[in-house]
């Protein structure tokens, strides 16, 4: 029997629309193996209520006949990605406490796709870094190690809590953004498929800024076609 | 006339030059979709982007561009076909991004220039450095709280055109008449409505003096003036004070000064030394914007008569004076207004009447002109009259101010009053005898040489007549009479 | 090119970033070799070559001059650290 | 953006026949290890064995992306975090003075690489610097662009590693800046020009560790990265799990 968290997302996405499982319990899986790798410290913000009532929304959707893109797909989302109603850090101390009202458009347009949030994921503090040790949530750990040797690695930065977490199978996918580098150098250091589309292919709005002129947000995902599922989401 | 001032040592010359700050009539601000109307409540106004929350980005306003590229066609200014949005960095708590999103290399109008009107009908030609589109800041207000500054959004975001003049004016007149003169063409064209008290256009003053044929002297810049009024003691006082350094043996220091409108003076704003170092640089949230050739000459094409060629025309089509056309052509509303009332009558006695009884009115009741109880009909109607000695001029300034009070006809109060013009002949000459026998000793006195009794008759007869009497009938009249 | 401790006092105080004194020195000489390694960047000839403005050829986009935000102060002010009557509030402003 | 999203799922599959793969020598940067270096040939052997044509190519401004990058990106990241004041949300240090709570709420808001580029990004914008350092960069940045452009002529798709090394420890590098900046090296040119880029697992490092191969597009080509990139997938035939995972590997 193939564990839920291991399906990739084309796989997971044909197994709701198939009915071999449910959004929720998909979800469920997910929030499990979430608690499970726990001590890596990819989540800045776990947000279980949030993905199961994404999740009870995306099977009422699926039994009427209806669905986007990524219906009831459980994603973490790097948390520089505005959220309404979350908590939104960017890895950093100085936005304590800010909930920003608003959604940006490339979460939106996710959960329009159907996606479901499972959390908020760490960065560097403001996506400044290669290495995932700038954020102020402290540093996250890569789940590969070298053969032989426990020492903890960096998960590469500054996506390295989204990067994680899809290797971990803690998450389908996630969402990253690359300023530099950013979504693809933790995809190569955590082994998963990391996808920055061109400057300007997914909105900025309401993405916290780094460099205006480079950022873009993109996919972290376990295979090449997940990506282009999910890119076609996000923008 | 020299605009040259007296100092102790000798004379000088006053050099100014004006950064205007018009407020873009829109209804959304420049980078957001957030209302710009006066008065709201505090952060009424205030979009996510306004307030500089995470993550929000700009997104022009079309409208705002077009009201650049229109000002600066009606400033006879270059049209740039690419400009660039860049930021201007600095820290202030009405200033919630951190920065202020102005043109600074590449604005959007170049160079231009305003023909201003001085007293004795002269006129200056003032040039146009710049025009370049920016954001409006937020208030902070200082007195709700001992130890706290309150911090309103809502002109956060509200586009403003900052209109640079090259520093071409040499006396608080002129810059006085450059504000008005710049004030026009904007209200003319609906880019700016030009309201000083609601803070729609403010000016800074640049001022420096020095002595005649020397090189430019230290300026200094005076900030935020939001009167004319205000702007011309600023400069007088700047301008004596200036003066008095210089000839003391001191030397201008280069800074911003604040004008205190109750001590009438201007001081020093204690700023610090790096506030200065604005970072500028492209604002890399908004590409550059280009336009076409096409879109320009298009709002070319659309722009209506400005005021100098208005002014130009009312001087040569109908006669008038400098000085009234220039009254005249202030408003859109009022050229238009004389426009109607001179139709098919007497241009000069219709400026005379809108400029002298009319304006005398409207000013002394505070009252807009759109809101006249006395139409141009209803003006041209009493002026007819006047033309066809219907009634005199003297007993029209009686019926105008009915006209006024009560917003009725000319022709109607006329007849109600029984105020038409005697012109029967019989009946003039009755009162021209009964006057003259009543007093033979002036009729004497005049028959000796004394003509300037004439005048006296006639105030005799006028009065007599309750005023309605045709003056010119009766002067011959009664000069035939005298002769006899 | 050498940045000194009042150089990088002077930044700090343009970004109104707090440094303590004795953090100064040790910071000047951290930004010294990133300028120092920056540097090489005056070795490529740029003459008459454009600065970037946009990576992507397109049109600035521009919206119709609609109201369609603000009426939010509840949402606007909700994170704020101290509000009153409407108003943010921060520290009496000196001018 | 107004270019319309392409159905990336349906741009999969096929061959490789009749396109163009760039191997641009200057990414061959000193001190590559040998293993990234084999594993790099390696894909375009995988590409070509696709029935793709490998053409060496030359990016001559590589060198300077990266340091064009770390004066572009903190020059307008100390702009962009000014808004960061404490005074609408987030954190708030109080001081008497709006001054003093700026400075106060920054200093203490921000961890030490924040500030150390928000530093630098103040330096190069500031009067006397802005020419010789942000303006030089974004000249430089357009000849990268034009490099690119110039290999678009060529090539469809350009074939490089990801990073210059497997992950690292927790703590390495953490005192040198420099070398930290230095991960980004093979990413950052195609970030300065805009263009599209994956990073696909391909291979293990002598440590066990995933190394990543990295396929560039010309601009909104997407489709071309994807269907590149999922070669390299289908031949890499990547399946080593991390140690740590959700249920075990």
């Amino acid at each position: 029997m193939v564990r839920l968290t291991d399906l990739t997302l084309a796989q997971a996405r044909d197994g709701i629309v198939g009915g071999e499982f449910s959004a929720q319990e998909l979800t469920e899986a997910y929030l499990t193996a979430m608690g499970a790798v726990r001590s890596l410290n990819c989540f800045i913000r776990e947000t279980p209520d949030v993905a199961m009532a994404m999740a009870t929304a995306a099977d009422d959707r699926r039994a009427r006949g209806e669905g986007g893109a990524m219906n009831g797909i459980p994603i973490a989302i790097k948390d520089l990605f505005c959220t309404k109603g979350v908590p939104a850090t960017a890895g950093s101390h100085i936005l304590d406490g800010f909930t920003p009202p608003y959604e940006s458009t490339v979460t939106h347009n996710l959960w329009e796709a159907g996606a479901v949030m499972l959390g908020k994921t760490n960065l560097d503090e403001f996506a400044m870094g290669s290495s995932n040790m700038t954020s102020y949530f402290g540093p996250v750990t890569n789940p590969w190690q070298r053969t032989g040797d426990d020492a903890k690695l960096v998960p590469g930065g500054s996506s390295g809590g989204s990067a994680a977490i899809v290797a971990a199978h803690g998450a389908v996918a996630a969402t990253g953004t690359d300023t530099g580098g950013s979504i693809r150098q933790p995809g190569s250091f955590c082994g998963i498929v990391g996808m920055k589309p061109t400057y300007g292919r997914c909105s900025r709005w309401g993405t916290i800024a780094f460099a205006s002129s480079l950022d873009q947000a993109g996919p972290l995902t376990r295979t090449v076609r997940d990506a282009a599922i999910m890119l076609g989401a996000m923008a | 006339m020299s605009d040259l001032l007296r100092g102790r040592t000798g004379e000088w010359e006053l050099v100014i030059g004006l950064e205007v700050h018009a407020q873009v009539i829109a209804d959304a601000k420049l980078f957001s979709g957030a209302a710009t109307s006066f008065g709201a409540e505090p952060n009424e106004q205030v979009s996510f982007v306004d307030a500089g929350m995470p993550g929000m980005l700009p997104v022009l306003n079309e409208t705002c561009v077009r009201q650049a590229v229109l000002t600066g066609l009606a400033l006879n200014a270059e049209v740039n076909l690419q400009s660039v949005f860049a930021r201007k960095n600095y820290f202030y708590p009405d200033m919630p991004q951190g920065y202020q999103i102005s043109q600074y290399e590449e604005p959007i109008i170049g160079e231009g220039e305003i023909i201003i009107d001085l007293p004795g009908d002269e006129t200056r030609t003032v040039g146009i450095e710049r025009l370049h589109l920016e954001q409006d800041a937020g208030k902070s207000v200082h007195d709700r709280h001992p130890k706290k500054s309150y911090i309103d959004l809502n002109r956060s975001g509200v586009t403003l055109m900052e209109i640079v003049s090259k520093p071409d004016m040499r006396s608080a007149e002129q810059a006085a008449a450059y504000v008005t003169k710049l004030r026009a063409i904007l209200r003319y064209i609906g880019s700016c409505d030009g309201n000083m008290q609601e803070g729609s256009l403010r000016c800074d003053a640049n001022v420096s003096v020095r002595r005649l044929g020397e090189a430019l002297g230290l300026r200094c810049e005076i900030k935020n003036l939001n009167s004319i009024r205000f702007m011309r003691q600023a400069i007088e006082y700047e301008a004596a004070r200036q003066i008095e350094i210089i000839e003391d043996g001191g030397t201008v220091d280069q800074e911003t000064r604040l004008f205190d409108s109750a001590k009438g003076e201007t001081r020093s704003m204690r700023s610090k030394e790096d506030a200065h170092d604005y970072r500028y640089f492209p604002d890399p949230d908004l590409l550059p914007l280009r336009l076409s050739q096409d879109y320009v000459d298009a709002l070319k094409q659309s722009l209506p008569e400005l005021p100098e060629a208005k002014k130009q025309r009312f001087m040569q089509a109908f006669g008038l004076s400098a000085y009234d056309a220039s009254v005249l052509v202030a408003e859109r509303e009022t050229a238009d207004y004389f426009e109607n009332v001179a139709e098919g009558r007497d241009p000069k006695l219709a400026a005379n009447w809108v400029i002298s009884e009319l304006f005398g009115r409207l000013n002394r009741g505070e009252i807009p002109l759109a809101e006249s109880p006395v139409s141009a009909a209803s003006l041209g109607g009493l002026i007819d009259l006047i033309s066809d000695d219907t009634i005199s001029g003297r007993i029209a300034k009686d019926v105008f101010t009915e006209m006024f009070d009560t917003g009725r006809a000319a022709a109607d109060i006329v007849e109600e009053k029984g105020l038409r013009q005697v012109t029967d002949t019989g009946a003039l000459e009755a009162t021209v005898e009964k006057i003259m026998a009543d007093n033979p000793d002036r009729v004497a006195d005049y028959r000796g040489g004394n003509q300037k009794l004439v005048g006296w008759f006639m105030g005799q007869i006028m009065k007599a007549s309750q005023g309605k009497a045709n003056p010119q009938m009766v002067n011959e009249l009664l000069r035939k009479k005298l002769a006899e | 090119m050498s940045l000194d401790k009042e150089t990088v006092r002077k930044i700090a105080t343009l970004a109104r970033i707090k440094v303590d004194e004795d953090a100064l020195e040790p910071l000047a000489g951290e930004l010294n070799n990133i300028l120092g390694w920056v540097e090489q960047l005056s070795e490529v000839d740029t003459e008459g070559v454009p600065p970037m403005t946009s990576v992507v050829a397109t049109e600035a986009y521009q919206r119709p001059d609609r109201v369609t935000d603000g009426d939010k102060v509840e949402e606007i002010l909700a994170n704020a650290p101290e509000e009153a009557q409407g108003f943010f509030v921060v520290p009496k402003v000196i001018e | 953006m107004d270019i319309a999203v392409a159905d990336y799922e349906e741009s999969l599959g096929g061959d490789l026949k009749g396109m163009k793969i760039g191997i641009p020598k200057e990414y061959r940067i000193e001190g590559m290890p040998v293993e990234i270096e084999t594993l790099w040939d390696e894909g375009a052997s995988w590409l070509m064995a696709a029935g793709a044509e490998i053409v060496e190519i030359s990016l001559p401004h590589t060198k300077y992306a990266l340091p064009a990058y770390y004066i572009v990106a903190p020059a307008e990241a100390s702009s962009n975090l000014a808004r960061y004041d404490g005074v609408r949300y987030g954190l708030r240090v109080e001081g008497d003075t709006p001054q003093a709570l700026y400075e106060n709420t920054r200093g203490e808001g921000f961890g030490a690489e924040v500030k150390r580029r928000v530093l630098i990004g103040t330096y190069v914008l500031s009067a006397g610097y802005y020419d010789a350092y942000y303006l030089q960069a974004q000249k430089v940045r357009t000849r990268i662009a034009q490099d690119f452009h110039d290999a678009w002529q060529t090539v469809d798709a350009i074939l490089t590693p990801t990073t210059p090394s497997a992950a690292f420890a927790q703590g390495e590098k953490m005192d040198d800046p420099i070398a930290m900046y230095l991960n980004d090296v093979l990413t950052v040119p195609a970030s300065m020009a805009g263009l599209p880029a994956i990073s696909v697992p391909s291979g293990l490092s002598g440590e066990g560790l995933p190394l990543g191969l990295h396929v560039i597009g010309r601009p909104f080509d997407e489709a071309t990265v994807f269907k590149v990139g999922q070669t390299l997938e289908d031949a890499a035939e990547f399946s080593t799990r991390p140690r740590i995972m959700a249920g075990g590997s």
